[in-house]
């Protein structure tokens, strides 16, 4: 092969990982604030990804029938209304289950399987059990090719640029906002952060909205490399909490390193090996690391 | 499932019309219009649930879990084949009853729901399942209770059972004429081979490798690629597939993994205009959740599209969109879905009995001259004679059909040579 | 070293969380059947050297010799079963169980998974769980359900738990805290008592108590060492009265 | 008379009685067969359930990868059996006769190595028990020797099942694939798909089942037992008491996976196939659901658990398909809010009291001489027993 083929094939390698990587990091991050921050097993969080891809779906159609001139530029109205959406359905659930379970971590793992079922059935029933496919706007799907041989993928362009706003966002948020400074008393010392004033009720609420919020920007953003049906939201929820899970649940850094590190792992071993295989290897070098360091890659450094 | 729960038929007087139009071409098939209905006793010897008035079938298909975004079709087919021919009269003078059982894309409740369907409700004959590994764990169930079974997929042969009969094509049907079609049409030398890793997937890419290479010897395979079920990334896939610069990419993936396949692929630059591809695993259905956008100009290799010019079809695709709404397509499965209980109608009247040793004994042989693909008879391994066919998918979602095979391609499931 | 005739030799021993010494080069040697108050301002480390002892956190240097024995990369269970006993702050009783049970699984037999399945609760260890009752003043109550004891009967059951293995070092934190006057006069009786043919060191904050129990006080400050003496003596220490008065 | 009534008393031999009544004898007096064979289906489901009740409920240590075990211990039975049904003249259609269908088309032409002790029944027997329990231990005692907190084993617990089940799909040569190793016919020649084998394979199982419960309430009732509740409220207390906490939560997982183990080569004999579709995370989480709503704590309640629950999923998509996942949704969230302990804690905080409250009224009512101080404290549940709850999970 030629030695421009190799470097094309090279570079492109090279971004699938990348693009593999703003995939996990996308959908860990809500997971890393409502499991990392809150200590919620929210089982349901591949269905809120769900929702946000439903909102696309809905816009699209709307744009279709009734805007014709919204095709092109609805894309990103609908991804700030997905985060809306599944916002309001985390706070509903929030309200209904979640704050009765935060002294009980494994029976939110059940009530929220319980939601996910739940939610599967309502898409089953109001939208249909067949898969829909949004119409996305033209500029998003294609590729944007430098030169002969290179193809760079526009939607793994866009979800790697949103993946960063929402990272940047969630950064900012939970170090520079009141609302994040509450957040993280309220992890640090709840009886504390109680005492001091700060209403722990409504930051618990809106930490787990936001972190839904974010579950379904990403699964709008995941409308474009990925499919969008009842069960869809079920592809991403084992390895969402692995991302969250390797890092060490407490860090925001540390998912954003574990979703690098298995983006790389995976994609490189699936450029050289079967995907099955390439797969279990991940999954097993994980399970192994974690037995070894089961704090995750970043530990929270509490004193118990 | 709304839309298969409280069908709202537009204009009963129009779907009489669509019914009767469905109906033209099946006269001749069976003696229809006998004066009256034959004894109970006489049709029915083995205690199946056939009254005077009514035989009960059941129908057995996942209506929840990950495959119900498949099965849909198939309950939808059958529902509406059935309604056709109770409309007609029923079968031997007895109105068809149909009892649905969900089997929740799950093997073992396939499992408990068929001994239900057998056992208890000792229905005449079950149309159901889809994927392999549910009939899989069905068939020792109804050889072991004599049921009788139409199965509508198209799946990876190597089997045969008194007990099933097969109304989708086995492998070698539907892929060794499409590969002869791409090698000849498209000069292709080289080949890439993509699956979803699981049986049917790694069957047929085994006969297609055979056949590329040393049965017909159309070229070389130059790298062949399973997936787990509902993988989400195909970036890697992608660019081996680059690295390979294969003349023709050869795909079986199925499920959510599909969509996320072909979309990946076009926004890698792999589109239709520099590459052909052909699929075994993408029907009507599938492109509802790819979009047609993004397989427009790649080929499938069908018995079966929706645009299928004839007769049979028109009225058939009518006739579903005025049951399911102007909105429903309808693939590959869901026709031979279609031909479950009308193939079963004709080889109950054929036998003029319901016991299942007679239906499937008469079973071999039966012609079904009405069906939406053409002209379908039943060979004596219990599989289908059937045409294959060339799609090339359409922006609009739809296959237009560029080739189809001239004879009917006879079944093999368990093909010398390809073992 | 020659430290033979101590029961607990601790030397140099370190221990940082994120660079804060929590226990800094600390040095300190138990004699047998000595009793030693250790007292401190609150964040001297006192609970921390307990919990280092025990095995419950980590040195990070420094040695723990018991009998001569080195500790600090030992198992907490195979430190207890040395010989370490330790009560915690807050009263860690299992508040489900009666007060015999309490006792029961504390006697030292049946500590493996298939020892603990073949044990059979015989003469021997009825005999122990009732003198230990008795010994606490539970002996009446053996029936009760833990959770429902009042506060000082509960940190004399864990006391009592403690009692049941035997113990060659036993080190109680803060025992007497939460406790009316007339608690504390029979806690400090318990403690004599009990101190006969072991060594104890206990954590206390009552001055009273401590002048009363003690056989020897150290002082802790900052993670170090302050004084160590008779009471009388580490209470004309001018730093110790720097320490606890000053600033 | 007393002496008899104390010893059902004990242990709570009482509603274990009622248990083995029901399954051994008015289930198979209700029901044919068809439905038995249904029950039996379920029941091996307690298995698991009973083991979760062991490991999450006296343990602490939730596990979402009980399938695993399960399917590890239906494999090796299934295994034994499939290689039963490939003698030569029955597959002589295949291209290498001999070796199950599923290799045939996977084109291998020999018997995997490993493969070939499974044609002993002791070694498969074995293999049931051992295999599933030594993963489990390997799994286990990394993770409990560095203290892995409740919910990150069980997140770990639930990459096992999904790394298992790629795994099986994707060596389909060796494992039967997607598909599982189906169409098992005899055991030791003796057909296994009779209505008599049936039966006979019903009581076995229920028999089975009730050994199994007796042996887990010999456990609770054992010190270890004591120690696991111990365990789980003061787990720092049992450490410094001198015991080795990780070895006993190795144990409780230990056991599950044993139990699961059963329960699996229990399913492949009576249903007649094994398949990967119980290994992974959805039937995993689904078996936790069914100790939950019996009552985590309860062993009894456990299998009652296991029952209703299959029971609904039978009887609603039966008769409302679209509604059942609803009702299994309203199910895990009502039983988690409403009634953490279960049925079993329903029973304890509403019933007993009610039916207690009922014999005193009667008593007093028949013989006015009786004190009614000396009734127990109507309608109010011990505080301590009600506080279990939280406490548990909290030691998660």
């Amino acid at each position: 092969m030629a030695f421009a083929d190799m470097l094309n094939i090279g570079m492109m390698q090279g971004f699938a990982g990348l693009s593999l990587f703003a995939v996990l990091l996308l959908m860990g991050l809500g997971l890393a604030i409502i499991f990392g921050q809150m200590g919620v097993i929210n089982m349901a969080h591949g269905e809120f990804m769900t929702l946000g891809a439903y909102t696309i779906f809905l816009f699209s159609t709307l744009a279709e029938s009734f805007f014709p001139q919204f095709t092109q530029s609805y894309f990103l109205v609908a991804i700030v209304a997905a985060f809306f959406v599944a916002f309001l359905a985390g706070w509903c659930v929030e309200w209904a289950l979640i704050r009765h379970l935060y002294k009980r971590p494994l029976d939110t793992l059940l009530a929220t399987w319980g939601v996910s079922l739940g939610m599967q059935q309502c898409f089953r029933s109001f939208i249909g059990p067949k898969e829909v496919s949004p119409t996305l706007p033209d500029w998003l799907m294609g590729s944007w090719s430098p030169h002969e041989g290179l193809d760079i993928p526009i939607n793994g362009l866009f979800v790697m640029a949103l993946t960063l706003v929402v990272t940047g966002g969630v950064l900012l948020a939970l170090y520079k906002s009141r609302w994040g400074l509450r957040v993280r008393a309220t992890v640090a010392n709840r009886p504390m952060a109680n005492a001091i004033g700060i209403n722990t009720k409504k930051t618990d609420r809106m930490t787990y909205a936001i972190g839904c919020g974010i579950a379904g920007v990403a699964g709008a953003a995941f409308t474009t490399i990925g499919s969008t049906g009842p069960t869809s939201g079920s592809l991403y929820i084992v390895d969402a909490f692995l991302v969250v899970t390797f890092g060490g649940a407490a860090s925001l850094l540390g998912t954003v390193a574990s979703a690098f590190g298995i983006a790389q792992m995976q994609s490189i071993s699936e450029f050289f090996m079967t995907g099955s295989m390439a797969k279990v290897l991940t999954l097993m070098t994980i399970v192994v690391i974690l037995m070894m360091r089961p704090q995750g890659l970043f530990a929270s450094k509490i004193r118990h | 499932m709304r839309d298969h729960a409280s069908p709202k038929p537009r204009s009963t007087l129009r779907r009489h019309l669509m019914q009767g139009l469905v109906a033209l071409p099946l006269i001749g098939l069976s003696a229809i219009g006998q004066a009256a209905p034959p004894a109970t006793a006489v049709v029915n010897t083995t205690k199946l649930a056939v009254t005077d008035t009514e035989v009960t079938v059941g129908q057995l298909h996942s209506a929840t879990g990950t495959m119900a975004i498949s099965e849909t079709g198939s309950i939808q087919a059958e529902q509406l084949a059935i309604d056709q021919i109770n409309a007609m009269g029923g079968v031997l003078g007895r109105k068809i009853k149909v009892i649905k059982e969900d089997g929740a894309s799950d093997w073992p409740t396939f499992a408990e729901k068929s001994k239900k369907l057998l056992i208890n409700d000792r229905v005449a004959a079950v149309f159901g399942c889809w994927t392999s590994a549910s009939r899989k764990a069905v068939l020792p169930i109804f050889e072991k209770e004599n049921g009788m079974l139409y199965y509508p997929t198209f799946y990876e042969g190597l089997e045969q059972s008194k007990n099933v009969i097969y109304t989708g094509q086995e492998a070698t049907q539907q892929i060794l004429w499409g590969l002869d079609w791409v090698a000849k049409e498209k000069k292709a030398k080289t080949y890439f081979l993509v699956g979803s890793d699981y049986i049917w997937p790694r069957t047929s890419m085994k006969i297609a490798r055979k056949h590329i290479e040393s049965v017909a010897k159309l070229g070389k395979v130059v790298g062949e690629e399973y997936y787990p079920l509902g993988h989400t990334n195909f970036n890697s896939l992608i660019n081996k597939i680059k690295v390979a610069k294969p003349d023709v990419i050869f795909i079986a993936v199925v499920g959510g993994s599909n969509v996320s396949f072909y979309k990946q692929l076009k926004a890698a630059g792999v589109t239709a205009a520099k590459q052909t591809l052909l699929t075994i695993s993408v029907t009507e259905d599938e492109v509802l959740g790819i979009g047609g956008e993004n397989m427009a100009g790649f080929y499938a290799s069908m018995k079966y599209f929706q645009s299928l010019d004839n007769a049979n079809n028109k009225a058939f695709v009518q006739a579903f969109k005025a049951k399911y709404g102007a909105k429903a397509v309808i693939g590959d499965v869901t026709q031979a879905a279609y031909l479950g209980p009308w193939l079963w109608k004709a080889a109950v009247e054929k036998a003029g009995s319901f016991d299942v040793d007679k239906v499937a004994a008469a079973s071999v042989g039966i012609e079904f001259k009405g069906a939406p693909e053409g002209y379908v008879k039943v060979h004596p391994n219990h599989h289908l004679w059937s045409k294959t066919r060339i799609g090339q998918a359409q922006a609009d979602g739809q296959f237009k059909v560029v080739a189809e095979s001239p004879e009917l391609i006879e079944p093999n499931p368990f093909p010398k040579g390809y073992q | 070293m020659s430290n033979t005739d101590f029961v607990l030799a601790v030397e140099d021993l370190t221990v940082s969380f994120d660079g804060f010494k929590a226990i800094d080069a600390l040095n300190l040697y138990v004699d047998k059947g000595e009793l030693r108050v250790i007292i401190g301002p609150n964040g001297a480390g006192k609970t921390t050297l307990l919990d280092l002892i025990c095995g419950r956190t980590a040195a990070s240097a420094g040695s723990i010799k018991f009998k001569n024995v080195e500790m600090t990369r030992l198992a907490e269970y195979k430190r207890v079963r040395s010989g370490i006993g330790r009560k915690f702050q807050t009263p860690s009783i299992y508040e489900n169980l009666s007060v015999f049970q309490n006792l029961e699984v504390s006697f030292p037999r049946g500590r493996g998974v298939f020892g603990a399945l073949a044990f059979k609760c015989d003469q021997e260890v009825r005999d122990q769980v009732q003198s230990v009752a008795n010994e606490i003043g539970l002996g009446e109550l053996l029936d009760m359900e833990a959770g429902l004891l009042s506060h000082g009967q509960k940190q004399w059951l864990e006391i009592g738990m403690l009692l049941m293995q035997d113990p060659e070092l036993l080190m109680l934190d803060e025992p007497i805290a939460g406790m009316s006057a007339r608690e504390r006069e029979l806690t400090a009786d318990l403690l004599k008592r009990i101190c006969k043919n072991r060594s104890m060191i206990v954590i206390e904050h009552d001055m009273a108590f401590v002048a009363q129990i003690a056989h020897k006080v150290t002082v802790m400050h900052q993670g170090k060492i302050l004084a160590e003496g008779s009471m009388e003596k580490v209470q004309q220490d001018p730093k110790v009265i720097d320490v606890y008065l000053g600033h | 008379m007393n002496k008899i009534k104390a010893f059902i008393d004990q242990r709570g031999l009482g509603s274990f009685l009622i248990l083995a009544a029901l399954i051994l004898v008015v289930f198979p007096l209700a029901m044919d067969i068809f439905r038995l064979n249904l029950v039996g289906k379920y029941l091996t489901y307690g298995f698991v359930a009973i083991g979760l009740v062991m490991c999450w409920g006296y343990g602490g240590v939730l596990s979402l990868g009980q399938g695993v075990f399960f399917g590890l211990g239906g494999y090796a039975m299934a295994m034994f059996l499939k290689l039963e049904a490939s003698d030569p003249i029955s597959t002589k259609i295949q291209s290498t006769p001999g070796i199950p269908d599923f290799m045939d088309w996977n084109q291998l032409t020999a018997l995997p190595l490993w493969w070939e002790p499974f044609k002993y029944l002791p070694f498969a027997l074995v293999a049931v028990l051992l295999v599933p329990t030594l993963l489990a231990f390997v799994i286990s005692f990394a993770m409990f020797k560095r203290r892995v907190g409740g919910v990150y084993f069980a997140i770990i617990t639930q990459a096992v099942a999904l790394i298992m089940t790629v795994l099986i799909i994707g060596q389909q040569g060796y494992t039967g694939g997607v598909n599982g190793i189906t169409d098992l016919k005899t055991l030791l020649g003796w057909d296994i798909r009779t209505n008599s084998a049936k039966y006979i394979l019903y009581f076995a199982n229920a028999l089975l089942l009730l050994g199994c419960i007796y042996f887990c309430l010999w456990v609770q009732k054992s010190k270890l037992g004591t120690l696991l509740l111990a365990m789980r409220d003061k787990e720092d207390r049992v450490r410094f008491s001198g015991y080795d906490v990780s070895m006993f939560k190795v144990f409780a997982f230990c056991l599950a996976a044993m139990l699961s183990a059963i329960g699996g080569a229990m399913f492949t004999l009576q249903v007649g196939f094994m398949s990967p579709s119980f290994v992974g995370i959805v039937p995993s989480i689904e078996m936790v659901i069914f100790a939950a709503v019996g009552g985590r704590m309860s062993l009894i309640g456990a299998v009652y658990g296991a029952l209703l629950v299959n029971f609904g999923k039978t009887y609603f998509s039966e008769s409302f398909p679209d509604l059942w996942l609803f009702l299994m949704a309203s199910l895990f969230i009502g039983v988690v809010m409403a009634f953490p302990n279960g049925l079993a804690g329903v029973y304890t905080s509403h019933v007993k009291p009610w039916l207690a409250r009922r014999k005193a009224t009667q008593a007093k009512s028949q013989a006015l001489a009786v004190p009614p101080a000396d009734n127990p404290p109507p309608a109010s549940p011990p505080p301590a027993k009600e506080a279990e709850v939280p406490g548990l999970i909290r030691a998660t």
